[in-house]
Parts: structure tokens; C-alpha cells; sequence
């Protein structure tokens, strides 16, 4: 089994054989197809994002942005073609791939019963962080959650959970954050510690790839956008001078 | 079993959509088995009724023998292939093997469901009891039970890879727990021994010949079910994913 | 005779239950052979005229 | 080392988790007792006859309440948000097995302690414990062997009750007969009996490389 003692870890961070890993991390899909029994959900997708890009995944319900999500953290296997994340191909070297990525879902991936500490603690000890209390404490913060550290998840809002949820996709400083619907049930200040975690993200080299509904949002975080319709890439552009309004009329159009 | 393999062999074109009309070719295979088992079961009723002496100490009904013992023999051969297939889907995650898996434990359950039935009608005859708690004839009962829920856990799973893999998990966790129930029950049946059922000892030619044509001909008639059951289910899928393609 | 009406049911029993089991495969077969015919004549329909999306 | 760790803080989650929300094994215990209490009235246990009755009435106890708790632990863990919580980390599946595997035949632990000595007191049988023990401890691992990996299969289905059971039950035939036997010679010793223990110890090391082997398929999409 390829193993990936290359990535050291020093205190949350990863750097692969002494050169900044920035330039290391890229995530290429090639061809993707998944169908669930025989109903096609994704049909050929290809996608390329590198040190520090930001990419949106735009389209309706349905049209596969969370099953292209899943399939990438590798919750669920690809039909057809390949998708290899740093180097590592999400299938074969799936448990590796694992140690890379950060998914923050719909369901919170979270335990109720459990403190947002204990949640921490848990998930660090599963991805084998190697300080994990003051990592867990430090993201605590980050996320705004530190007074209500000890209290059980069931008792949290919607926004302190979802909070946390990015809490929990950081704990390993993965090298790509995929993010479905990341600002749902966050209040104004919710949404600027997350752009503040995001944007530490991407300067150490991170890549984000996110889904959301809400346009002017996804032209705001992303470097470009892309758009789902029933499994294929219909729009792909860069958002460096792309106006709300065309975004709006080709979504419309293409949806 | 060899007979269903091949013919999966001349079927190996890729499950994409299937050009239509290519399932109306003449169905050779089925139809040369059909008329074998045809053949075969005649001979056999013949040779039951009429060609074997009857037994010296049992009189009639022991010739009930002559079909329970195939049908049972059959009835295990079915969950061997059934885990064989189920082996083959998980190495391969090709659905065929998913088909052939689940047409062997349709038809090993209909065998193994007569098996049962003629197994007590014998009983009735020769021990007066419509059960015993024989070796053979319990372990037979309890692999009736997990064909059973094999078939529920496929049917409440539908058709999809979840369920094809736990029906195969299911198979294999099955198939060696098998000796494994035989030699327990065979165990505790010391408690109260009971007459061996059909002792297979020294039988006169005739009875061996009979029972081997009976048995070829339940061979030939459980590949001709596998065949029709691998093919509905070919079908099946191949109608399931041209509606998928439609939208 | 009385051992000859259990031998008789006994074979009755594997005929009929055989039998029964062939008809309702048949039926099924059948079944799925109309629906795919009906399922090809729609894909058909629609690579005569593609549709506008 | 890692894997260890990782079971042992999936057990440690699990075991919290139970013990905060307390309604599985108190439950559990009770069915047990319930099932004892009923054998009585069903079976009227004269002195001569409760030493041919008791286990069998011991061991159904056991086997109902351990397929009540089976279903339970990993139906816990698909209500809240499934098992992709732990699918997501890059944790071997035959740990996440393990630990689930240790926290049934805790809580089926629990339940057989408290059932035992209230067993002993309803039929007046001796209690070896010494003796029983270690049929105890392997039968239970047999039944959370198998269990374990089924009730993960089930639980995705909608009727998990059902099936667990059907499913389960033939296949743990040998453990049934061997622990109702063996204890059956602990109360009444009887000459050259097979030898149940080493059939339960075979059943326990086949059935539990074979389901950690498998769960992978059984969970994994």
C-alpha cells in the first residue's frame, strides 16, 4: 500500500518533502460518470483546481453537485473515470485521499450526545491529528464556539452546528475543503469568521470547492464558477470579470 | 451450472443499451434444455415407477426416494453456485454475476422447499412421523430458513448494489456455516438417535440408475430455470436503464 | 395401498409445485418482455425527434 | 498502535453515547428477566425437571435480548446522519467492526450479569459460575460476531426488526445448541460429550475473520 510518509505533519501542517506544498495540491477529475442503479447522476465531468483556486458549483436540485462531492471525499464510488486528488487516485488509495480532504455536508456529521469538544477529540483521534486539544481549542475559536465547548450537540443551534461541522472539516489542515451549501443556518457573523477560515485556507495553498444557491454569494468567494445541469458541466468561467446579471440570465438559461 | 456459465459466455456483450431486437434470436439454449429435461424426466418416471424393484423392507413409498434425494442434492448444489456467483460479484462488482447469484437462489429455493415437503411425506411413510430431527433433514430445514432470508433481504433492498452486496455477504457467511450446522445438529442428534434417512450403503445397480437419471434430469431442469431467471433478469435491467436513459 | 397414495401425492406435489413455479417465470418473462418492447418503442420516439434541451 | 487507538476511541464514543441516552440496556436487562419469568409459568419446575429445563430457558433469554441490543447500536448510528460520519475518516473498516463488535458484547455483557444470578434464584440451579463462564463469554462473542456485521446489513433497510432476526437466528444454530448442551452438562454431567466449547471457540474465529473481512461491503457504497 503506497503510504504517505512524504507528508509530514508538523504542528497541523503539511508539507511534502521540505518544498512548500502549496504547489503540490491539485485535484483533477477526468471523465466522471456515477449512476445510482441505472439512473445517470453524473455523465463525464471534468474539472481541474489547483494550489489555492476557489471554485463554485453552481445548479438545481438534482443535478449531481453533492454526488460529485461525495464521490471526491470518497463516500461513494465513481461508475466510470477517475479523479485523483495530489497524486493519490480516490479509489485506490482511498484511505490516503481521506487525509486530504474536508467535507462539510448537509447532516453535520456529528454526534448529538457528544460535547463539541468530545466531537473534536473524537475526529481527531479517527484522523489521527496528532495535538488535538489545542488544535480542537484553537478551531473552537476560530469558529466562535469556545463558550459552548462543553455543551452537547443536541442543544447547539443550526449555525453553532454547522460551525462547528467546518470545525471538524479543519481539524486535519486538509489540503482541499469541499463545502456543500456552506453557509446554510449562519448568521452575518457566522458567515465572516467562515470567509476568514476559508481565506487561511487558500493561503496556505488549500483548494475549496463549494456548492450554493445563492449567486452573488458564489461570485463574491469564488475565482470561478461552474455550473450542473443533469450531471454535465453546462458553464465554466472565470469570475474576474463576470457581472452578476450574466451569471443570473445563463442560469436561467441553462437550468 | 456449467450449462449456465456458458451461456454467459455467448451473452458477453457490454450492458449498454441493447440494440432492440437482439433478444428475439431463437432461444437455442433453452429450448435444447427444455426438451433434455423433457427427455429426461420421462425416462426417469418410467424407470421410478415401473424399471426399479421395489425396496424389500419399505415397499412403495420409498420410491419418493428417487426425487427427494436429487431435489435436496440440487437444493445444496444451488447455494454452492449461489455463492460461487456471490464470490465472483464481489471481486468483480459485475452485475451478471449478481444475476446468476440470485436466479440459483430462487431456484434452490423452490428445490429446497420440495425437498422438505417430499423429505416429511417419506418420513410419514417410513417412521410414521411427519418429522425427525435427523442430521440431514434439520440442516436441510435450516438452509430452507436462510434461502428465505436471503430472499427477503434482497427484496426489501430492491435492485440495488447495496442490496447485491449484502445478499453476497449473506451467501458466503452462509455457505461455510453449512458444515458447521451440520455437524452441531449431527452432535445433539446423538441425544436421540434416530434412523439414518436412506442409508446410502450397498444399493443394487438398478436403484443407483435410477437415481443418477433422476438426478441428471434435475441438473438439466434446474440450469433450464437459472437460464429463464439470468435472462428476465437481464432484461429487467436492460428496460430499467433505457427508461433512465429517456429523461 | 396406503403407501402408494403417499408416493402418488409425493410426485404430485413436485409436478404441480415445478409446474406452477414454470408458469409464473413464464408471466414474468413475459412481462418484461412487453414492458422492454414498449420501453424501446419510446426510445426510438425520441432519437426520431430530438428534443430541444 | 493506530488501529488499537481507533477502535478503542470508536468504544470509548460508543459507550458514551449509550450510556447518555440509557434507554438500550436497561431495556435489554428487562426483556431478559421478562423471558425467565415467563419460562416459569410456561414450564412448572419441579426440582427433578429444572436442571433439563433451565437452559434452554437461560440461553433463549440470552439470545432475544442480545438481538434486541444488536439492532440498536448500529441503528443508532444510521438514524443520526448514518454511518458516513465514520465512513468519512480514513479509519480501516475492520475497526469501525471491531468496535462496534466490542460495544454489543458489552452491552449484552451487562444484561447477562444482571440475568444470571436472578436465573440461578428462579430455578433454584446452582450457579457455577466458574464453570459457565467462558461458555458465556464465547457463545456471546459468536452471536456479536455475526450480529454485528447483520445488523449492520438490516439496518438499511426499513424493516430492520424483522429481518435481524430471520437472518441471524439460523446461522448461530451451532452456538444455540452448543451453549444449551454445555451448560446442560454443567448441571447434569453426562459421559462422552462433544466437546461444545471447541465448536462455539471454531464458530467464533471462523464467523469473526469472515464478518470483518466482509463489513467493508456491507457498509461501504
Amino acid at each position: 500500500m503506497r503510504n504517505f510518509a512524504h507528508l509530514s505533519t508538523n504542528n497541523g501542517e503539511v508539507y511534502a518533502g521540505g518544498r512548500p506544498a502549496s504547489s503540490m495540491f491539485f485535484l483533477e477529475v477526468k471523465g466522471l460518470k456515477k449512476s445510482f442503479g441505472l439512473k445517470p447522476v453524473l455523465r463525464s465531468i471534468d474539472l481541474t483546481l489547483s494550489g489555492g483556486e476557489r471554485v463554485a458549483l453552481l445548479g438545481a436540485n438534482g443535478a449531481g453537485k453533492t454526488t460529485l462531492l461525495r464521490i471526491l471525499v470518497g463516500l461513494t464510488k465513481p461508475s466510470a473515470g477517475s479523479a485523483c486528488i495530489d497524486g493519490l487516485d480516490i479509489v485506490r488509495d482511498a484511505r490516503q485521499v481521506r487525509h486530504l480532504v474536508g467535507f462539510v455536508a448537509h447532516q453535520p456529521y456529528l454526534y448529538d450526545e457528544l460535547t463539541a469538544l468530545e466531537n473534536l477529540y473524537f475526529f481527531g483521534k479517527m484522523y489521527t491529528v496528532k495535538n488535538i486539544q489545542e488544535r480542537a481549542s484553537l478551531l473552537l475559536d476560530k469558529v466562535g464556539l469556545e463558550k459552548s465547548a462543553r455543551e452537547r450537540v443536541a442543544v447547539l443551534s443550526r449555525g453553532q452546528v454547522q460551525r462547528l461541522s467546518l470545525a471538524r472539516a479543519l481539524l486535519h489542515s486538509p489540503h482541499h475543503l469541499l463545502l456543500d451549501e456552506p453557509d446554510t443556518g449562519l448568521d452575518q457573523e457566522g458567515r465572516d469568521l467562515v470567509e476568514a477560515l476559508l481565506a487561511e485556507h487558500t493561503a496556505r495553498g488549500g483548494t475549496i470547492l463549494f456548492t450554493t444557491h445563492q449567486l452573488e454569494r458564489a461570485l463574491q468567494l469564488s475565482d470561478s464558477i461552474i455550473m450542473l445541469n443533469k450531471g454535465r458541466i453546462v458553464f465554466q468561467q472565470k469570475t474576474v470579470n463576470l457581472e452578476l446579471d450574466k451569471v443570473q440570465r445563463t442560469y436561467q438559461e441553462v437550468t | 451450472m456449467a450449462l449456465a456459465n456458458r451461456d454467459t459466455q455467448t451473452e458477453r456483450q457490454n450492458s449498454t443499451i441493447g440494440t432492440p431486437g437482439q433478444n428475439t434470436r431463437p432461444p437455442i439454449a433453452s429450448l435444447a434444455l427444455l426438451t433434455l429435461t423433457f427427455i429426461g424426466m420421462m425416462t426417469s418416471i418410467f424407470m421410478i415407477f415401473l424399471y426399479v424393484p421395489t425396496d424389500a423392507i419399505e415397499g412403495i413409498p420409498q420410491r419418493i426416494f428417487y426425487f427427494h434425494v436429487p431435489i435436496a442434492w440440487i437444493g445444496m448444489l444451488a447455494f454452492g453456485v449461489l455463492a460461487v456467483a456471490s464470490i465472483g460479484y464481489l471481486w468483480k462488482k459485475d452485475e451478471r454475476w449478481d444475476w446468476l447469484a440470485r436466479a440459483s437462489a430462487e431456484v434452490g429455493t423452490i428445490f429446497i422447499t420440495l425437498a422438505l415437503i417430499t423429505g416429511s411425506i417419506w418420513g410419514r411413510t417410513t417412521w410414521g412421523t411427519w418429522w425427525t430431527w435427523d442430521a440431514r433433514l434439520t440442516t436441510t430445514l435450516i438452509l430452507w430458513f436462510i434461502y428465505i432470508g436471503y430472499m427477503m433481504l434482497r427484496s426489501y433492498m430492491g435492485r440495488t448494489p447495496a442490496s447485491a452486496r449484502s445478499g453476497a455477504v449473506l451467501a458466503i457467511i452462509g455457505v461455510i456455516d453449512i458444515p458447521i450446522i451440520y455437524e452441531s445438529v449431527n452432535w445433539w442428534r446423538t441425544l436421540h438417535p434416530q434412523a439414518e434417512v436412506g442409508t446410502p450403503g450397498a444399493l443394487p445397480p438398478e436403484v443407483v440408475l435410477t437415481l443418477m437419471i433422476s438426478l441428471v434430469t434435475f441438473t438439466l431442469l434446474y440450469s433450464f430455470l437459472m437460464l429463464q431467471i439470468y435472462q428476465l433478469q437481464k432484461m429487467q435491467a436492460l428496460a430499467q436503464q433505457l427508461h433512465a436513459n429517456i429523461e | 395401498m396406503q403407501g402408494f397414495i403417499y408416493l402418488v401425492s409425493a410426485y404430485a406435489i413436485v409436478w404441480v409445485g415445478l409446474f406452477a413455479y414454470l408458469a409464473v417465470i413464464m408471466m414474468r418473462i413475459r412481462g418484461v418482455r412487453t414492458e422492454l418492447a414498449a420501453v424501446q418503442e419510446l426510445v426510438r420516439e425520441q432519437q426520431e425527434k430530438p428534443t430541444t434541451s | 498502535m493506530i488501529f488499537l487507538e481507533q477502535v478503542i476511541t470508536i468504544l470509548w464514543k460508543d459507550v458514551r453515547y449509550e450510556l447518555r441516552s440509557k434507554q438500550m440496556w436497561t431495556g435489554m436487562g428487562l426483556f431478559a428477566l421478562l423471558v425467565l419469568v415467563i419460562f416459569n409459568f410456561t414450564f412448572d419446575l419441579r426440582v427433578d425437571n429444572a436442571a433439563a429445563i433451565a437452559p434452554g430457558a437461560l440461553w433463549v433469554a440470552f439470545v432475544f435480548a442480545s438481538l434486541l441490543g444488536l439492532g440498536r447500536t448500529i441503528a443508532a448510528e444510521r438514524e443520526i446522519g448514518s454511518m458516513d460520519r465514520l465512513l468519512l475518516c480514513p479509519v480501516d473498516r475492520k475497526a469501525i467492526y471491531l468496535a462496534k463488535l466490542l460495544g454489543n458484547m458489552l452491552f449484552i455483557g451487562v444484561v447477562e450479569i444482571v440475568a444470571l444470578p436472578i436465573f440461578a434464584a428462579l430455578f433454584n440451579v446452582p450457579l457455577f459460575v466458574g464453570a459457565l463462564l467462558p461458555i458465556v463469554l464465547l457463545s456471546t462473542l459468536g452471536i456479536a460476531a455475526v450480529g454485528t456485521l447483520f445488523s449492520a446489513m438490516a439496518a438499511a433497510t426499513r424493516a430492520r426488526e424483522l429481518l435481524l432476526p430471520i437472518l441471524v437466528f439460523p446461522l448461530i444454530v451451532p452456538i444455540v445448541i452448543g451453549a444449551v448442551r454445555a451448560t446442560g452438562t454443567l448441571l447434569a454431567p453426562a459421559v462422552n460429550e462433544p466437546p461444545w466449547l471447541g465448536l462455539i471457540a471454531a464458530f467464533d474465529v471462523i464467523f469473526l475473520t469472515v464478518s470483518m473481512l466482509t463489513f467493508e461491503y456491507v457498509v461501504e457504497e
